[in-house]
């Protein structure tokens, strides 16, 4: 009876007990959806485009933001060392489609998969060896990025303190989403980039060949990796670690649908706000560390009555 | 022939079937008698294989009811339409692509084999002589169908004639009671089609099997069947012999359309 | 070439029906196991025993388990590690509750409780398809990997959350597991348990059982139609599958590392895994040994082979390097054999049987 | 294993129940069916045989019926043939492949009173010609698909005759009336009639006895020292008197084994399953698996090519001296063991012919390189030449004396002479006792003192050998007198993978000229690989390019032939290439695919004309009937080419 109590009742009395508390632990939960949601959208970009199960999404995050970071140790200044990370990020998504894409082209599904888990082992090795493995301190005061924070009053006497970088995480995930969708529905290569997720003959009449789309969504993809890696490495540290927040995204992608914009969006918001709550009020019964599992088991139940995710749309099976 | 008076195998009442707000097939109903050959014929779109789903359960209408062998069903699981005796072939080739002409077909036996996990574990004894009966009938499968000298070669490598011929064996290899060919002839050339006839009356003959089968070429259709039912837009319009049909004005001026249709394309 | 087959022909269903139905495979087979069983214990030192064949022979296990699933079956899984680590936690709970019981049983036992798990993770294979059940599945994988941790009853709340296999001899006192068991002892335990288990497995594959597993595979709707139950041949081979993985994990404790943390059954273990299966052959259990070879050995002839020939860049680069490495031939092996090396091998057995012409 | 007694096992009947007495439980006969080399041994072969003539007993088969045996090579008819012989009946196997219309022409002369057939089509056949045939009491047919709804007054299932029949042998007195009717057999007795396809006018029926048959089994199993291990391969059809000979009379007195492929699609597929020991095959055979050969081999790559190219060379040089036992240096001797692990050993496994102790080309010559090639790769293969009438053997190559030109010596207790006119005619004990109701076709055939003439011309060489050059009617004279041998010409020709068929022409013309069949495999091939664009046979045999290399080869030809004194005068002066493939169909092939040459004469008078009249070109018109049987026209005009003829050197003064 009382294990009934701890799971059903106890952490709601919590709640209301501290309201400010809630509030902080809402707010912390909403940033880090924003954050999943933006790692989603990265694997959503590439989906979308290519059919492609871009594992190395989570890689490409790290890679990112410790090219970021390593340049600007090795004496490069913060902005040049942002520009030329963005450079390094389109290289990337050149030979991505040069040597990944091109030849793995009419793969099934698993062996494009398995391409990009290879290319998260290069891109591991590869960052390790040039950059080193110890984890780093993001650049963000260098980026002029806001830090400090802000206390607002909440309620009778709590306060909720918000992280400046965490309200700037907010907004630029929100500009990024906006951007990212006027440039699908308002260019012609954003245009075209729509049509190949329905038909590839379309796209090749709009005048784009499908390698070109496939770099572009890939150097798309890498912009987005380097925006969430910036965000996380100053929550955190750069490290190899961060890899894991990839994985943690990934119910994000069951929740949304692979193919859906809105749909990473509100599956990184639910994730993230969802195991936070998770965590705090319900982890501790369990011994504590649940997130690592918590997001994926709500997916989990969520796609047994639902397998084509919140936004996918109804299969029907011809026969 | 006497054939299309025997008793009523599988009969269709009143089913109408809806994906969301499109209609795809409404409140057909016609029976198909033991030992017959059955045609199901109309223009594209017509409702034709999703009839066909709806009697092996894949489908589940919202109205109408199925009654096979005297038992009255609604919805049904398309492995216990399999169980009841029901067996088909596709419109577009659903072999098991990697598997070998022989594998393809003694997956045809799956129902008939019995041995247990255990057996099979250690393949000896009981498991293993199952699995050589069974090759066996299957073999018998191959000569009747005149595919031996592609026993063993992965069914992806074949022509799509003989692709088609391997799936109507596999579905001879469950041993149905009615046999549903969706198309049986689609896609193949003159001498393909004349061995599939051949072969499609050859089942009926010699293992008395029911058969319904949708299919394009009205030559075919009208030389094969002894009774054909004819929908158009989902709906029945036309059910008799082939003589009946063929001067029914509601049929000529369904395929008059789709005929002027096809040769605008 | 090397094959003759002239007057090689079956009266018999059983002979046409074998798993080498041709002589030369025969051969070639007792060639392999005399080999394995004679020549390498006798010759072979503790290194190449410890370091390349045991777990080589191991992982082979582990990847024939996720071969059943994601090549027989058609289910893509990223939880193998999860599993593996099950049948670990099982067998050393079994081991310490029952002391006396003999190892090899407990070993085999072990599986079925990975099995059961299997089973659970299995279910929502059957509303999910492709992708998405391979995210699921590392719900599975995080899941167990956090039990692994948090549950102390696991590792009977050991203070370092490790896992360690406890001295047991079973055969006339040879001791099996445990810090004094000599690698060749270990060496032939592990390799007659997992030959064992190949040929079972290789039964269950050419059997009902195996064919409702590729027919859902290749055409689940089909399969439906000729009377295979999803659900059963989902979870038939989730059990099996989670069975293999899970006597594999106990036996990379009991016979290869001795003691291992949580970590050794990560998320990484399972891309291994993985791996093995891609680069070996979807569907194949030939292809297992090759992949498992391939992914294993290869890393440790770059580790050991790279300074060797002058390239000398630190300990700690070469694990870099050799990340790099691997990570780059496993694209450059999917661009250039996505069938993996079991169709290399069946493509080069075909051009041996046909030689000297190009086909047949 | 007891002794056989030749002087009371004389018929074939009592030679089985022999076998199934002393040997019963090894293999008789296999037929890959369902899958599966389906066997059964001597003593199940008896069983199946006894009750089947019970049964024929019971549907009213007496002495002397004639009891027609229709379909491809299988167990059941084998054993029918059997059966009949047991009754004392006749057997007459037909040729399965053979047309309603001759078909009739053979049941209606033979009388048939029974016909066992093999299934639907048979039947159908049979049906068709119903009226002419009063003499027809019974049909039996073993795939009863299709004949479900057939009218079974007279038709009967194989197997439920041979159900009656034994359960009619429960019966004693019915048992000891086949005892008696097995024993009432003597070596005197026809044992079979075979219907010669004939290259002319109507098939003659060559009656030979149960003698003639086992007297020249002997000498084959003798010859080559065969015995109940051996395994041969049947899929040659069974009305031809060697199929009769070495998968019947042989295989029943040495007691080896007979396999019957699932299809004809797959013989090679099955022989080489089966490995046979002993071989027997017309040259066709020979040359269409070359011909697959070196298509394919076109297709490897380059490294394969060579080595392949390589040892085929060494082969030449030394393989066939090794096969034949003489002294080659070791040198040589490790080469080509090299050769025979990479290229020979893997080729003859390719062909099925691991296993081959001898192997018999016969029917018509066998191009020499053709020959040498097989030998060469350590086949041993060997002529001989044989004929119905004679029980096959006439002459045979021994051991060692193995030359491609030459057809052997004469088989033991075989004799030869040659008449005046230079043809060959042999007498032995395999001599036939006539032609079935055609004493003046005998009479023209056999002389007064037992010899047979063969129809062939020929000689005998310095060794001994006799040397066939052609057919006796067909072998011409050139209005300058020099020899012209068509079919010699032809063969030369044929060996060219390229080329499939050749009619050559020169009889009282002053030179030879050629129609040319180009093969559409080989041909097609090379098209392909040298982009000659091409959409039928049709526009492929009219392409400049593929005039130009067959060309080449005719002019090859014309040098070997003036290489050879008596043949120097017969080069090839010009040839052009038929636009359609001559068919057996459209009657220019007899239905063992030799040519009919006046008949194609006749047809394509005006070719021949343009051939000699020196035009450029000739035209065509002609029906022709496609694969299912429809007729077409096809014309058009057909290119002629002039080729250069090789000077032809001095001659000895001995020559």
């Amino acid at each position: 009876m009382s294990l009934l109590y701890d799971i059903l009742v106890a952490p709601f009395v919590q709640m209301a007990d501290a309201p400010d508390f809630l509030a902080q632990v809402l707010w912390e939960g909403f940033v880090s959806g924003i954050l999943y949601a933006l790692i989603a959208l990265g694997f959503v970009l590439i989906f979308k485009a290519s059919g492609v199960f871009n594992f190395a999404q989570g890689i490409m995050v790290v890679f990112a933001a410790l090219t970021l970071v390593g340049l600007y140790q090795k004496g490069v200044p913060a902005l040049l060392a942002l520009v030329l990370t963005i450079a390094v990020m389109g290289l990337l998504a050149l030979a991505v489609e040069r040597f990944i894409m091109r030849p793995l082209v009419n793969q099934p599904h698993v062996i494009l998969l398995m391409a990009t888990i290879g290319l998260t082992y290069f891109l591991v090795g590869l960052g390790e060896l040039v950059f080193g493995g110890e984890p780093k301190q993001m650049i963000t005061t260098e980026l002029g990025l806001p830090t400090g924070s802000t206390e607002i009053p909440f309620g009778e006497r709590g306060v909720v303190i918000l992280q400046h970088i965490d309200i700037a995480a907010a907004v630029i995930a929100i500009l990024m989403v906006a951007g990212l969708g006027l440039f699908f529905n308002r260019t012609r290569i954003g245009r075209a980039l729509r049509a190949v997720a329905d038909d590839h003959q379309a796209a090749l009449s709009v005048g784009i060949s499908l390698n070109q789309i496939w770099a572009i969504v890939w150097f798309a993809a890498g912009i987005v990796a380097l925006a969430t890696g910036i965000m996380w490495g100053a929550r955190s540290d750069v490290s190899f670690a961060l890899e894991i927040i990839a994985l943690r995204a990934l119910p994000v992608l069951i929740l949304g649908g692979f193919t859906s914009v809105p749909g990473a969006i509100v599956g990184g918001l639910i994730v993230g706000i969802g195991e936070k709550l998770g965590e705090i009020y319900w982890g501790p019964l369990l011994g504590g560390g649940i997130e690592s599992w918590l997001a994926y088991m709500i997916a989990l139940v969520f796609l047994l009555f639902r397998p084509q995710g919140l936004f996918g749309e109804r299969i029907i099976e011809r026969v | 022939m006497t054939r299309a008076t025997g008793e009523i195998m599988l009969d269709v009442h009143n089913v109408s079937l809806r994906f969301g707000g499109v209609k795809a097939v409404t409140d057909i109903s016609f029976d198909i008698r033991k030992g017959e050959i059955r045609a199901i014929i109309g223009p594209n779109g017509a409702g034709k294989t999703s009839m066909l789903n709806v009697i092996n359960g894949v489908y589940h209408p919202q109205q109408g009811t199925i009654t096979f062998k005297g038992r009255v069903r609604k919805a049904m699981q398309p492995h216990q339409a399999a169980k009841s005796g029901i067996a088909r072939t596709f419109q577009n080739v659903a072999l098991f692509k990697g598997m070998s002409t022989l594998d393809n077909i003694m997956s045809g036996r799956f129902l008939k084999m019995h041995r247990n996990f255990f057996w099979q574990l250690i393949h000896l004894g009981p498991a293993r002589q199952e699995e050589i009966a069974h090759r066996r009938k299957v073999e018998e499968i191959i000569d009747f169908l005149e595919i031996q000298h592609v026993r063993k070669v992965p069914v992806g490598k074949l022509p799509y004639g003989l692709q088609k011929r391997v799936e109507l064996g596999r579905a001879l290899a469950m041993e149905p009671e009615l046999l549903l060919l969706d198309e049986p002839m689609a896609g193949m050339n003159l001498e393909e089609k004349e061995d599939m006839s051949r072969f499609i009356l050859d089942v009926n003959h010699e293992f008395g099997t029911t058969i319904a089968l949708i299919e394009h070429d009205m030559g075919v259709v009208m030389d094969l069947s002894d009774r054909v039912v004819v929908l158009d837009y989902g709906r029945k319009i036309a059910d008799g012999t082939p003589d009946e049909v063929k001067s029914n004005q509601n049929v000529i001026d369904a395929y008059l359309g789709v005929a002027h249709q096809e040769k605008s394309r | 070439m090397l094959y003759r087959e002239a007057g090689q022909f079956k009266s018999t269903y059983a002979a046409d029906q074998a798993i080498f139905p041709l002589r030369q495979d025969r051969i070639g087979l007792f060639a392999i196991l005399g080999l394995a069983f004679i020549a390498v214990p006798l010759l072979a030192d503790d290194f190449i025993l410890d370091a390349i064949a045991i777990p080589f022979l191991i992982l082979a296990l582990a990847t024939i388990g996720l071969n059943i699933l994601t090549g027989y079956a058609g289910q893509l899984s990223l939880g193998t590690g999860g599993f593996m680590g099950a049948g670990a936690y099982a067998c050393y709970k079994l081991t310490t509750s029952f002391p006396e019981a003999n190892i090899i049983l407990l070993i085999l036992l072990s599986g079925v409780f990975s099995a059961a798990i299997g089973i659970v993770f299995g279910l929502p294979s059957l509303r999910i398809k492709g992708l998405y059940l391979a995210v699921t599945t590392l719900a599975a994988q995080f899941f167990l990997e956090w039990c692994f941790i948090r549950i102390g009853w696991l590792y009977n709340y050991n203070v370092s959350g490790a896992i360690d296999s406890p001295e047991r001899n079973t055969i006339g006192g040879l001791v099996l597991t445990g810090p004094n068991a000599s690698s060749v002892t270990r060496y032939i335990v592990v390799l007659a348990i997992v030959a064992l288990i190949t040929l079972l497995a290789k039964n269950l594959v050419r059997g009902r059982i195996g064919r409702s597993w590729m027919m859902i595979r290749d055409m689940d709707i089909a399969a439906e139609l000729m009377g295979v139950r999803p659900l059963i041949a989902k979870l038939s081979a989730f059990a099996v599958s989670s069975y293999i993985c899970g006597v594999a994990g106990a036996m990379f404790v009991f016979f290869y590392l001795g003691s291992v943390e949580p970590a050794a059954f990560s998320i990484t273990l399972s891309f291994q895994i993985l791996f093995m299966v891609i680069v070996g052959g979807l569907g194949s259990l030939i292809g297992c040994y090759f992949g498992a070879a391939f992914i294993w050995i290869l890393p440790i002839f770059l580790r050991n082979g790279l300074p060797m020939i002058g390239i000398d860049i630190g300990a700690e680069n070469v694990v870099h390097l050799t990340s790099m490495i691997v990570g780059v031939l496993i694209i450059l092996f999917l661009i250039w054999e996505p069938h993996g090396l079991a169709r290399l091998w069946q493509i080069g057995k075909e051009k041996l049987r046909v030689w000297p012409f190009p086909y047949a | 294993m007891s002794e056989l007694d030749q002087a009371t096992e004389n018929t074939f009947p009592k030679l089985i129940l022999h076998n199934a007495l002393t040997r019963g439980r090894r293999p008789a006969m296999r037929h890959k069916d369902f899958g599966i080399w389906q066997s059964w041994n001597w003593a199940e072969a008896a069983d199946f045989i006894k009750a089947l003539a019970a049964g024929l007993a019971g549907l009213g088969a007496r002495r002397d019926d004639k009891i027609a045996i229709i379909g491809s090579n299988r167990p059941y008819l084998y054993w029918s043939i059997a059966a009949a012989q047991s009754l004392g009946a006749v057997p007459v196997p037909i040729y399965s492949d053979s047309v309603a219309e001759e078909m009739a022409f053979v049941l209606e002369h033979a009388e048939v009173r029974f016909a066992i057939v093999e299934d639907q089509e048979q039947v159908d056949k049979i049906l068709s010609v119903e009226a002419r045939l009063p003499a027809l009491a019974a049909v039996l047919y073993e795939e009863k698909r299709g004949l479900r709804d057939y009218d079974h007054k007279r038709l009967h299932a194989l197997g439920h005759i041979v159900e009656a029949g034994r359960t009619a042998l429960q019966d004693k007195a019915a048992k000891a009336a086949l005892d008696r009717a097995i024993a009432q057999g003597t070596g005197q007795d026809i044992a079979v009639i075979l219907y010669t396809s004939g290259t002319t006018g109507r098939p003659k029926g060559v009656m030979l006895t149960y003698d003639n048959l086992i007297a020249s089994a002997r000498i084959g199993i003798a010859f080559d020292g065969l015995s109940e291990t051996d395994e041969i391969i049947a899929y040659l059809p069974m009305a031809w008197v060697g199929d009769h000979v070495f998968s019947y009379a042989q295989a029943i007195l040495a007691g080896y084994c007979v396999s019957c492929p699932e299809k004809a699609e797959t013989i090679i597929h099955d022989r080489r399953e089966i490995g046979p020991t002993y071989v027997f095959a017309p040259p066709r055979v020979f040359e269409n698996l070359l011909t697959l050969t070196m298509v394919r081999m076109e297709d490897a790559g380059r490294l394969k090519r060579w080595i392949f190219a390589h040892f085929l060379k060494v082969a030449r040089r030394w393989g066939e001296r090794i096969l034949s036992g003489e002294k080659v240096p070791l040198t040589a001797r490790l080469h080509y063991a090299l050769g025979d692990v990479l290229v020979y050993a893997p080729l003859r496994n390719r062909y099925g012919l691991s296993n081959i102790k001898v192997g018999y080309t016969a029917g018509e010559a066998i191009g020499a390189e053709i020959f040498s090639y097989y030998r060469s790769i350590g086949v041993n293969l060997k002529q001989l030449y044989g004929q119905t009438e004679a029980s096959v053997y006439i002459t045979l190559q021994p051991d060692g004396e193995i030359k491609p030109d030459t057809v052997g010596r004469p088989a033991p207790s075989v004799d030869i002479r040659l008449a005046p006119s230079g043809e060959v005619e042999f007498n032995g004990p395999g001599v036939f006792q006539g032609y079935f109701k055609d004493p003046e076709k005998t009479a023209e055939v056999k002389t007064r003192d037992g010899y047979v003439r063969t129809g062939d011309v020929g000689f005998f060489d310095a060794s001994g050998h006799l040397k066939i050059i052609d057919r006796a009617k067909d072998v011409g004279r050139l209005s300058q007198g020099g020899l012209f041998p068509p079919k010699y010409i032809e063969n030369k020709l044929k060996f060219y993978p390229n080329i499939k068929e050749a009619v050559a022409f020169g009889d009282a013309r002053d030179h030879v000229a050629c129609f040319i069949n180009i093969d559409q495999v080989a041909v097609g091939n090379w098209a392909e690989r040298n982009n000659v664009a091409h959409a039928s046979y049709q526009e492929l045999a009219a392409d400049p390019r593929v005039y130009d290399m067959i060309a080449k080869h005719v002019e090859e030809v014309n040098q070997a032939l003036a290489a050879e004194p008596q043949m120097a005068g017969a080069q090839i002066a010009r040839f052009l290439i038929l636009p359609k493939e001559l068919d057996a169909d459209d009657g220019e092939l007899t239905r063992t695919q030799k040519v009919r040459r006046s008949f194609i004469t006749e047809r394509y008078a005006s070719l021949v004309k343009a051939l000699y009249d020196g035009s450029e070109k000739g035209t065509i018109r002609t029906e022709v009937t496609f694969e299912d049987g429809r007729k077409g026209l096809l014309e058009g005009e057909v290119v002629i080419r002039d080729v250069a003829v090789t000077p032809v050197p001095r001659l000895e003064a001995a020559a």
